[in-house]
């Protein structure tokens, strides 16, 4: 049988001004099941707690209610004060008579009268709370960084620097991920390779971070605090903790035509043992089993084994999985280029001269295929006009996508300045539908590039290009001054727009964490929890979540790590008790309850005979990952999950108990 | 038939009509006590049963309310997008949508049914919708003469 | 399969050469056709610039009569007509509240089932290349063609669902059975200014000339459509070109029809090719004597 | 008292019904509704349908209704007001009278009272049951459902009503079984006209299909028959069979109510149901469809009958029927009898 | 006829003989000519009793929920059009997988309504075959393993009858005439959950009328009790009932079920652009949502 207290507060005039405080004590005097009914003018006071705690352990309660303000005010410290006597919290319950009748209600005996229903309907309440105990999760203070890009680079070193061990897992051969590959860096123009360079270096030799390149993720389980996961290392044919990065190898082996180089976007050959970029981190070749001779031609060729001085060439070298317990995941996984195929009327692919922005960063860059100097693809000539297209798929819902790419503005701006810088007398257009420069010192950078570089803007879209007499010719529109225009120039640069890398959604969903209809991955919160996903555990940074510069990324990345440092310094990660529950003898397994899950809670259960046998499979509810919000309940045919704290038979209770 | 037709007549619109309103816990009800701190008076006939999410309000909630004699149930939770749990409210509102569908087809009158989203800043919004669905409920001449009337 | 055949009105007019060449060939092909009875205008450029419903409703009711009579597919060779006939099918099929007003006025049902193909698709995808490539006769081994395209086959390429709609190639994989060397040229699909060419003129002249004087300077011997209004701006219009330019151009303008004919060993007669302005006396001079 | 006979020209017992009406007796009768035909109360005479050979439903909802209020409370602080049930039972002023049902429906009551007065008395099936008087029509044609003779009744059988008319050409002839019956008569005598026993019509020769007593000398030594898993699979425990008997008469104590007031009810509960006997743990004792359906045969040709010395089942194959899977009671039966045989 | 029941046969024969199944659900002939009846043949010899006609009015499907026949694991199934989207739910729901289901689809022009054949019935028309046969969109099973071709001509349409009309009669009634309808429906009610038992997709193990903390719905067989019934029947179908009527088929006391199911079909599809059960790769119209989802009738 229950036994509830019931204390009524006054909140002096507050509530007592207009609420018949003395009633409003009677009434509940009058439910079964409550054993002590009192009034005191201040409950959250010292005194009135005292005299909570007392009452509690006179009459040995098995619940309170207080008719008092908002839960949202005292709720926690009445709960508290439950503790000191031993109650469990739960078993406070608030009936909000001031915020949600005083104060918004004049008619003394109407507001009482509703009053008396509050009061009630939290007796109900009480009557059927349960026990809830707090759950603790334990943490494994190791963390994985999924990509080593620049943001994935920063959430690494910051987190290495704040004493927890990292896992940097990257799938190229190298770290540095797409920043390595840029030429100078606006607005500053600072060489990307000078700053970036010494972060990956760093990185490699920063004793809390455990570097696995040329490596997947292949496995996650689990949850907050511990993640179980598998690393998948891909055979390198090089046994790295020998190599010693001298290039041997790579200068002998004879695959050295048509191979295109991944990281000169393929302007340029690679062989098929080889380090992305001379800097590369860690200076490791790896072999490229599918166009390797010896793979191909039966282990004829073996002509890198016999340059390497160490011998750590292993033409046997097999994948290998590590498995890891983590605490928390960082996913960092980037971007790529829009298929500039889709834009046939530009002939990306057709002519040789039409190039994505990328691949023009690479033309730039002194340790690209031209060592710098801009030249044509198609014939090595200096180009002296380039036209630029800026919003290739970006802000275009018919082909490409509706959003803007945010970093093509700039980048172009930076291309038609360098361009400017290096070839003297040169000429550049831009196409672009407005320019999007908000940064500290990006604006100046565009005007800059307009009026010291004498890059001439055009405000339109480009219908169509082809080759005329070696030149390209461009038709476009100029919608300022309202004419057609028609450009022939040497080349053209696409600012080919941003999407996510490529399968970055299976990523996602091996981690659990939501992803939007483009495939960036969704925040928590868009403003409040910009650097948590879905997913109690796992965070986010870099282009992963959508279009940013490199400022933005490095912020997101010590965000992130920021976040980590703090969980994990407690030894547990605390989730209240009010999280869902599975009645296993009625679940049918028809698992509308994970699909409403937004937190990812919710996954499937074997259950077995004492023989080993299935039996069946039911829904099994994470204590890490739940969150409490009951939408699994609303999803429930058969009321086969409920909510503790808020039960189906609480809230009927509630409901039944009103007067009308 | 012709019974029914004459107890509909004989039934006059109510003067105290009971609304009860499920909220969820971070934007209605936290609208609801800015009401109360902002001092706003609205009609009394009004009884809140909190929920964490209108993720966890069950349309059938309504129908139990019906029985136990409310002439009107409103529910509220987060505006779309700002759901304190990511996306309950969406899950729920499809529910809805189709649960209003159903109820009306069964000939329950659905002005006695609100729907709204109110933030934890709009305690204006909150007074407005509650003093609105209170003088609706009590205009309706026949206010619960349907299969869940008491 | 049963096939419909919906003609249009250029192809009982302007367009006869096409009519009688697309006859001729299905003749030698073994393939029958039926022209679906008692068939309307198609609304053309004029219907939907001024009544949407109407737009839709003309091409439907062309197709209904079709599908009701148990086609499965409508060849429909005018470029605009195959338009039409798709843009009105599309939008049946997407736009359920459009469909029953549609239907209703048509006063026959209608399931927009029906397929719909374009004469290059029809050639290619019906027909076949292995079968096209089977009756050519006389190779047309080393003749330059050049396949214009224009702009009705390929846009809106989201209804349409023509090929590559920035760089088709279905013309010109027509054209390599025959044996001819297609010709790569940049103006493929660019507009020739279509029915400009009635109030203005001169924009025709202008867009046209660029079409005429990229073929030539790519080398080719004739030129390949697949649209009656772009043949007649082309084949028309092209005396008034080098008169404006003063510059020659002299390219016979063939349907791809007349083209295949050819390959097949048809007499050019039979083919109607005597009925374009621009004379094909050269490039069937030097056919012969291939 | 001794059975008496009379007879009645179709135009009077039009008469006799319509003056029962007027005189304020509720009468119940087969009704078409919806393309079907159910008991219901009729306004007049023409609203009843005579010549249905059966109505969808038994009239057993008149003697065990779908709910009943065994008694109602209600709570004022700690103290609580109780109301008991019985007090609003209807029919009370014996008034009620079943008119145009069948021998087999008929013969139900009387197998039913056994059960609800087997020990505890039954107060409220038995006020039901005393208040109504029972008016049933002899069948001139079962159909290939039927098996009440089968049963050991017959499409004549007088047993369990209180007056029997069988049609003979544009009249009735009727048998007076009880004073129930005679008392019902009383008031409208005029109408009919009594005539000699050897005057009424007598009973034809039904032919039987089967022995019942072999598929109870079945049912006694087989309870773990494969017969009953593979034969009811095709059972989906809607629970029809049991709703439309006659005879199947569980039910199910509910409360309703909430912290104010509520009452105690029974409803109508079906041994087709998984939940039926369902345990707090979790184990089922009847797990299958088969064992369910076993039951009710069971119940029907075995239990009853050891009990009571009847079977409980009148043969007027509602359960075949109306059997969404066409699971035929009859041909079931009859395989019983003779898997005994085998 | 013979020929859809010899091709039935052999198919089902091939299926247990080699082992892929252990168990086949069919139809069989019934208690008269023109009823059938399910059938479940475990053993090859029996294969002969399989047949289909225009009588085969059941959902098979609905077997596939009952433990006993879960037991049997690798089963083949008899089903038309209608009745096979219903295996399209259960897929998209795990209650089926399709590695353990050989489907036998059976071309179907329609079905003679169960109550004209109990008199006699036996012509296919648009007035002897149930509503759903005259809008049927499925006549050719979605997903089957084999399929036999239809015996039966494509129904001709007058135009005459138009399918669940009483739907728009009621939806141009008031709430007063719609509630007086469906209050003369539900009085009927005996509970006795036929329509649920005769539902394929109704497989909870526990019903939520079964759950009594709370007592979620009233038990009693009154006002409020049946309209509770019929109301969450209807609303946990919403989206996922695909259409087969056999709750309406199976209530005994003729409750027009199928026009709440078709109203509700109609809400979801007009809602949401979702048609139940013809997609196995579908997400159910509850299991997501979008953020441009109808919110009209919010404040």
């Amino acid at each position: 049988m229950s036994r509830i207290g019931v204390f009524v507060c006054w909140c002096g005039s507050n509530i007592a001004g207009t609420v018949d405080v003395e009633k409003v004590r009677d009434e509940a005097s009058k439910i079964p099941g409550v054993v002590s009914a009192v009034d005191y003018k201040y409950m959250c006071s010292d005194p009135g707690q005292n005299s909570l705690r007392n009452v509690i352990k006179e009459k040995n309660l098995t619940g309170v209610v207080l008719a008092a303000c908002s839960p949202h005010m005292h709720e926690n410290t009445f709960r508290k004060a439950a503790i000191k006597e031993g109650l469990n919290p739960y078993f406070v319950e608030i009936a909000n008579i001031r915020e949600q009748v005083s104060w918004v209600h004049d008619d003394k005996e109407r507001a009482t009268s509703k009053a008396v229903d509050l009061m009630t309907m939290m007796v109900e309440k009480v009557k059927r709370d349960r026990s809830i105990d707090d759950v603790k999760v334990p943490l494994h203070k190791k963390t994985l960084v999924i990509g080593g890009g620049i943001s994935g680079i920063q959430a690494a070193l910051d987190i290495a620097n704040g004493g927890v061990e990292v896992l940097l897992v990257e799938k190229e051969p190298s770290i540095g991920g797409r920043m390595i590959q840029l030429d100078e860096t606006f607005p500053t123009l600072d060489c990307s390779s000078c700053i970036m360079t010494p972060k990956m270096v760093e990185v490699n030799q920063h004793p809390n971070i455990k570097l696995y390149t040329y490596s997947e993720v292949t496995d996650v389980s689990g949850y907050i605090g511990n993640f179980k996961i598998k690393i998948k290392k891909k055979a390198r044919s090089v046994v790295e903790k020998d190599c010693t990065g001298c290039g041997n190898c790579w200068n002998v082996c004879p695959m050295h035509k048509n191979v295109k180089s991944e990281f000169n976007v393929n302007l340029s050959e690679r062989t098929a043992i080889y380090v992305p970029f001379p800097q590369a981190v860690p200076l490791i070749p790896a072999l490229d089993r599918a166009v390797c001779l010896h793979f191909k031609k039966g282990g004829k060729c073996v002509k890198c084994y016999e340059a390497c001085g160490p011998k750590c060439i292993d033409f046997n070298l097999q994948d290998e999985i590590v498995e890891e317990t983590v605490g928390a995941i960082v996913a960092a996984t980037g971007y790529d280029l829009i298929e500039n195929s889709l834009y046939g009327e530009y002939g990306y692919g057709k002519y040789k001269d039409v190039v994505s922005g990328l691949q023009f960063e690479r033309l730039l860059s002194a340790s690209g295929p031209t060592e710098g100097l801009v030249k044509r693809p198609s014939d090595g000539a200096t180009p002296k006009t380039i036209v630029f297209i800026q919003c290739v798929g970006s802000r275009d819902p018919e082909k490409g996508v509706p959003y803007c790419s945010k970093v093509c503005c700039m980048y172009t701006a930076k291309h038609a300045k360098l361009f400017a810088h290096k070839v003297h007398g040169s000429q550049s257009y831009v196409f672009y539908i407005d320019i999007r420069a908000t940064s500290k010192g990006y604006e100046e950078f565009v005007r800059g590039t307009m009026e010291q570089d004498g890059a001439i803007y055009l405000r339109g879209r480009v219908s169509r290009i082809y080759e005329d007499e070696g030149k390209l010719i461009i038709k476009g529109a100029d919608t300022l001054s309202g004419n057609q225009v028609e450009i022939a120039a040497d080349m053209v640069v696409l600012a080919t727009g941003v999407i996510p890398k490529k399968g970055s959604d299976k990523v996602a969903q091996m981690l659990g964490i939501s992803y939007d209809k483009y495939g960036f991955y969704t925040e928590s919160h868009p403003k409040l929890r910009p650097t948590e996903s879905s997913t109690a555990g796992i965070f986010l940074a870099g282009m992963a979540q959508g279009p940013r510069d490199i400022p933005e990324s490095v912020v997101s990345g010590s965000a992130a790590a920021s976040k980590i440092l703090g969980l994990f310094s407690k030894d547990e990660y605390e989730v209240e008790g009010t999280i869902a529950s599975v009645n296993e003898a009625t679940c049918v397994a028809c698992f509308y309850c994970r699909r409403v899950c937004a937190y990812n809670a919710i996954s499937g259960k074997d259950i077995k005979d004492r023989s080993g046998k299935l039996i069946k499979v039911v829904a099994n509810v994470n204590p890490g990952l739940c969150v409490g919000c009951g939408a699994c309940v609303n999803a429930c045919f058969s009321k086969t999950i409920d909510v503790k704290g808020f039960m189906d038979d609480q809230i009927y209770a509630e409901i039944r108990s009103l007067s009308v | 038939m012709e019974d029914k037709k004459e107890e509909l007549a004989k039934t006059s619109g109510d003067n105290d009509p009971r609304i009860i309103a499920f909220v969820c816990n971070w934007c209605t009800y936290s609208g609801a006590d800015l009401a109360g701190t902002s001092r706003m008076k609205y009609a009394d006939n009004v009884r809140v049963i909190k929920l964490p999410c209108s993720g966890r309000i069950d349309p059938m909630f309504i129908v139990e309310a019906f029985k136990k004699g409310a002439k009107g149930v409103l529910i509220s939770g987060c505006h779309p997008g700002d759901c304190h749990y990511i996306s309950g409210n969406y899950h729920s509102r499809r529910k809805y949508a189709i649960f209003r569908n159903l109820l009306g087809f069964l000939g329950v009158d659905l002005n006695r049914v609100e729907f709204s989203w109110v933030s934890a800043s709009e305690g204006n919004k909150w007074v407005h919708i509650i003093n609105e669905f209170t003088d609706k409920i009590k205009s309706l001449k026949n206010g619960s003469n349907d299969i869940f009337k008491k | 399969m049963k096939l419909a055949y919906y003609p249009g009105c250029s192809l009982k007019g302007t367009s006869f050469e096409y009519e009688v060449s697309l006859l001729k060939i299905l003749e030698v092909l073994n393939i029958e056709i039926k022209e679906i009875p008692d068939w309307n205008c198609c609304g053309a450029s004029a219907a939907h610039s001024i009544n949407h419903n109407l737009s839709v409703a003309l091409p439907a009711r062309n197709l209904a009569i079709a599908e009701n009579g148990g086609y499965e597919s409508i060849l429909a060779p005018c470029a605009a007509c195959s338009n039409r006939l798709k843009t009105a099918s599309y939008e049946l099929k997407t736009d359920d509240i459009l469909k029953d007003k549609v239907v209703n006025s048509l006063g026959m049902p209608y399931a927009a089932g029906i397929d719909i193909n374009n004469m290059l698709e029809f050639l290619s995808g019906v027909v076949g290349e292995d079968k096209i490539k089977s009756m050519v006769k006389k190779p047309l081994n080393g003749l330059k063609v050049a396949s214009y395209y224009g702009c009705l086959l390929v846009r809106p390429p989201k209804i349409m669902q023509f090929d590559d709609p920035e760089n088709p190639v279905l013309m010109d994989d027509l054209v390599a059975l025959t044996g001819a060397d297609p010709v790569d040229y940049s103006y493929k699909t660019e507009c020739c200014g279509a029915i400009n060419s009635l109030s203005n003129p001169d924009v025709v002249t202008t867009l046209t000339g660029n079409i005429l004087y990229d073929i030539k300077k790519h080398g080719a011997d004739l030129i390949v459509v697949a649209c009656p209004l772009c043949h007649s701006n082309l084949d028309v219009r092209q005396r008034e070109i080098e008169r404006k330019y003063g510059e020659k151009i002299g390219l016979p303008i063939l349907f791809v029809t007349e083209l295949l004919g050819l390959s097949f060993g048809i007499d050019p007669k039979d083919l109607a090719i005597d009925g374009h302005m621009v004379a094909a006396d050269k490039v069937l001079k030097k056919i012969k004597e291939l | 008292m001794e059975e008496k006979y009379f007879e009645i020209s179709a135009e009077d017992l039009k008469k006799f019904v319509d003056s029962m009406i007027k005189d304020n007796f509720e009468i119940i009768a087969p009704m078409d509704r919806d393309g079907d035909t159910f008991y219901g109360k009729i306004g007049k005479f023409d609203d009843a349908n005579l010549d249905i050979l059966l109505p969808k439903m038994s009239y057993k909802e008149y003697l065990l209704p779908k709910t009943e209020t065994l008694f109602e409370y209600s709570f004022s602080g700690v103290d609580i007001d109780i109301k008991d049930g019985i007090e609003s039972v209807e029919g009370k002023n014996r008034k009620r009278v079943i008119f145009g049902g069948r021998p087999c429906d008929a013969a139900a009551g009387p197998i039913m009272e056994k059960v609800f007065n087997w020990g505890y008395k039954d107060d409220f099936f038995n006020e039901r049951f005393k208040n109504l008087t029972i008016v049933s029509i002899a069948c001139e044609k079962p159909d290939d459902y039927c098996f009440c003779a089968e049963m050991q009744l017959s499409p004549e059988s007088s047993h369990g009503s209180d007056l029997l008319l069988k049609k003979t050409g544009d009249k009735y002839s009727a048998v007076v079984v009880n004073d129930k019956g005679l008392e019902l008569i009383a008031s409208y005598l005029n109408l009919f006209k009594e005539i000699a026993k050897d005057e009424f019509p007598p009973d034809k020769d039904w032919k039987k299909i089967f022995e019942i007593e072999k598929a109870k000398s079945f049912l006694d030594k087989n309870f773990k028959h494969n017969y009953f898993q593979d034969r009811f699979l095709s059972c989906i425990g809607c629970g029809i069979c049991t709703y439309t008997c006659p005879t199947c008469h569980c039910f199910d104590i509910q409360d309703e109510g909430d912290m104010k007031k509520g009452k105690r009810i029974r409803n109508w509960d079906s041994c087709q149901f998984a939940i039926f006997t369902l345990h707090t743990s979790g184990h089922n004792p009847r797990n299958t469809q088969g064992d369910r359906y076993r039951q009710r045969l069971m119940h029907k040709f075995k239990i009853y009958s050891e009990k009571f010395d009847k079977y409980l089942c009148v043969g007027c194959g509602r359960c075949s029927r109306n059997c969404p899977q066409d699971i035929n009671i009859k041909e079931v039966v009859k395989d019983l009898t003779e898997l005994a045989s085998a | 006829m013979a020929n859809i029941d010899e091709k039935l046969q052999k198919i089902a024969r091939d299926l247990l003989e080699s082992k892929e199944v252990s168990l086949i659900i069919g139809y069989t002939g019934g208690s008269h000519p023109q009823r059938m009846r399910p059938v479940f043949i475990t053993k090859p010899e029996d294969v002969g009793r399989l047949s289909f006609n225009r009588h085969s009015v059941q959902d098979l499907a609905v077997f596939l929920k009952k433990q006993e026949v879960k037991k049997f694991g690798r089963i083949g199934i008899v089903v038309k059009g209608c009745d096979e989207k219903a295996l399209n739910v259960l897929m998209q729901e795990y209650q089926v997988s399709r590695e353990n289901i050989k489907i036998i689809g059976v071309e179907c022009n329609g079905v003679i309504r169960q109550d004209l054949a109990d008199k006699g019935e036996t012509d296919l028309s648009e007035n002897t075959v149930y509503d759903k046969c005259l809008m049927c969109g499925e006549h050719t099973p979605i997903l089957h393993d084999y399929l036999i071709e239809c015996a039966d001509p494509q129904i001709s349409m007058s135009g005459d009858i138009k399918p669940f009309a009483k739907i728009e009669e009621l939806d141009s009634m008031s709430s007063e005439e719609k509630d007086v309808f469906w209050e003369k429906e539900f009085d009927k009610c005996i509970k006795c959950y036929a329509c649920r038992q005769a539902c394929p997709l109704c497989y909870c193990s526990r019903c939520i009328v079964e759950k009594n903390v709370p007592q979620w719905i009233d038990t009693n067989f009154g006002k409020i009790g049946n309209a509770q019934w019929n109301l969450i029947r209807a609303y946990h179908l919403a989206g996922r009932c695909i259409g087969c009527g056999e709750c309406e088929r199976a209530c005994p006391v003729n409750i027009p079920l199928m026009l709440i199911n078709g109203k509700m079909a109609r809400s979801i599809h007009d809602l949401f652009g979702y048609k139940s059960g013809l997609d196995v790769d579908a997400k159910p119209v509850f299991g997501v949502f979008s953020e441009s989802d109808f919110n009209d009738f919010i404040k």
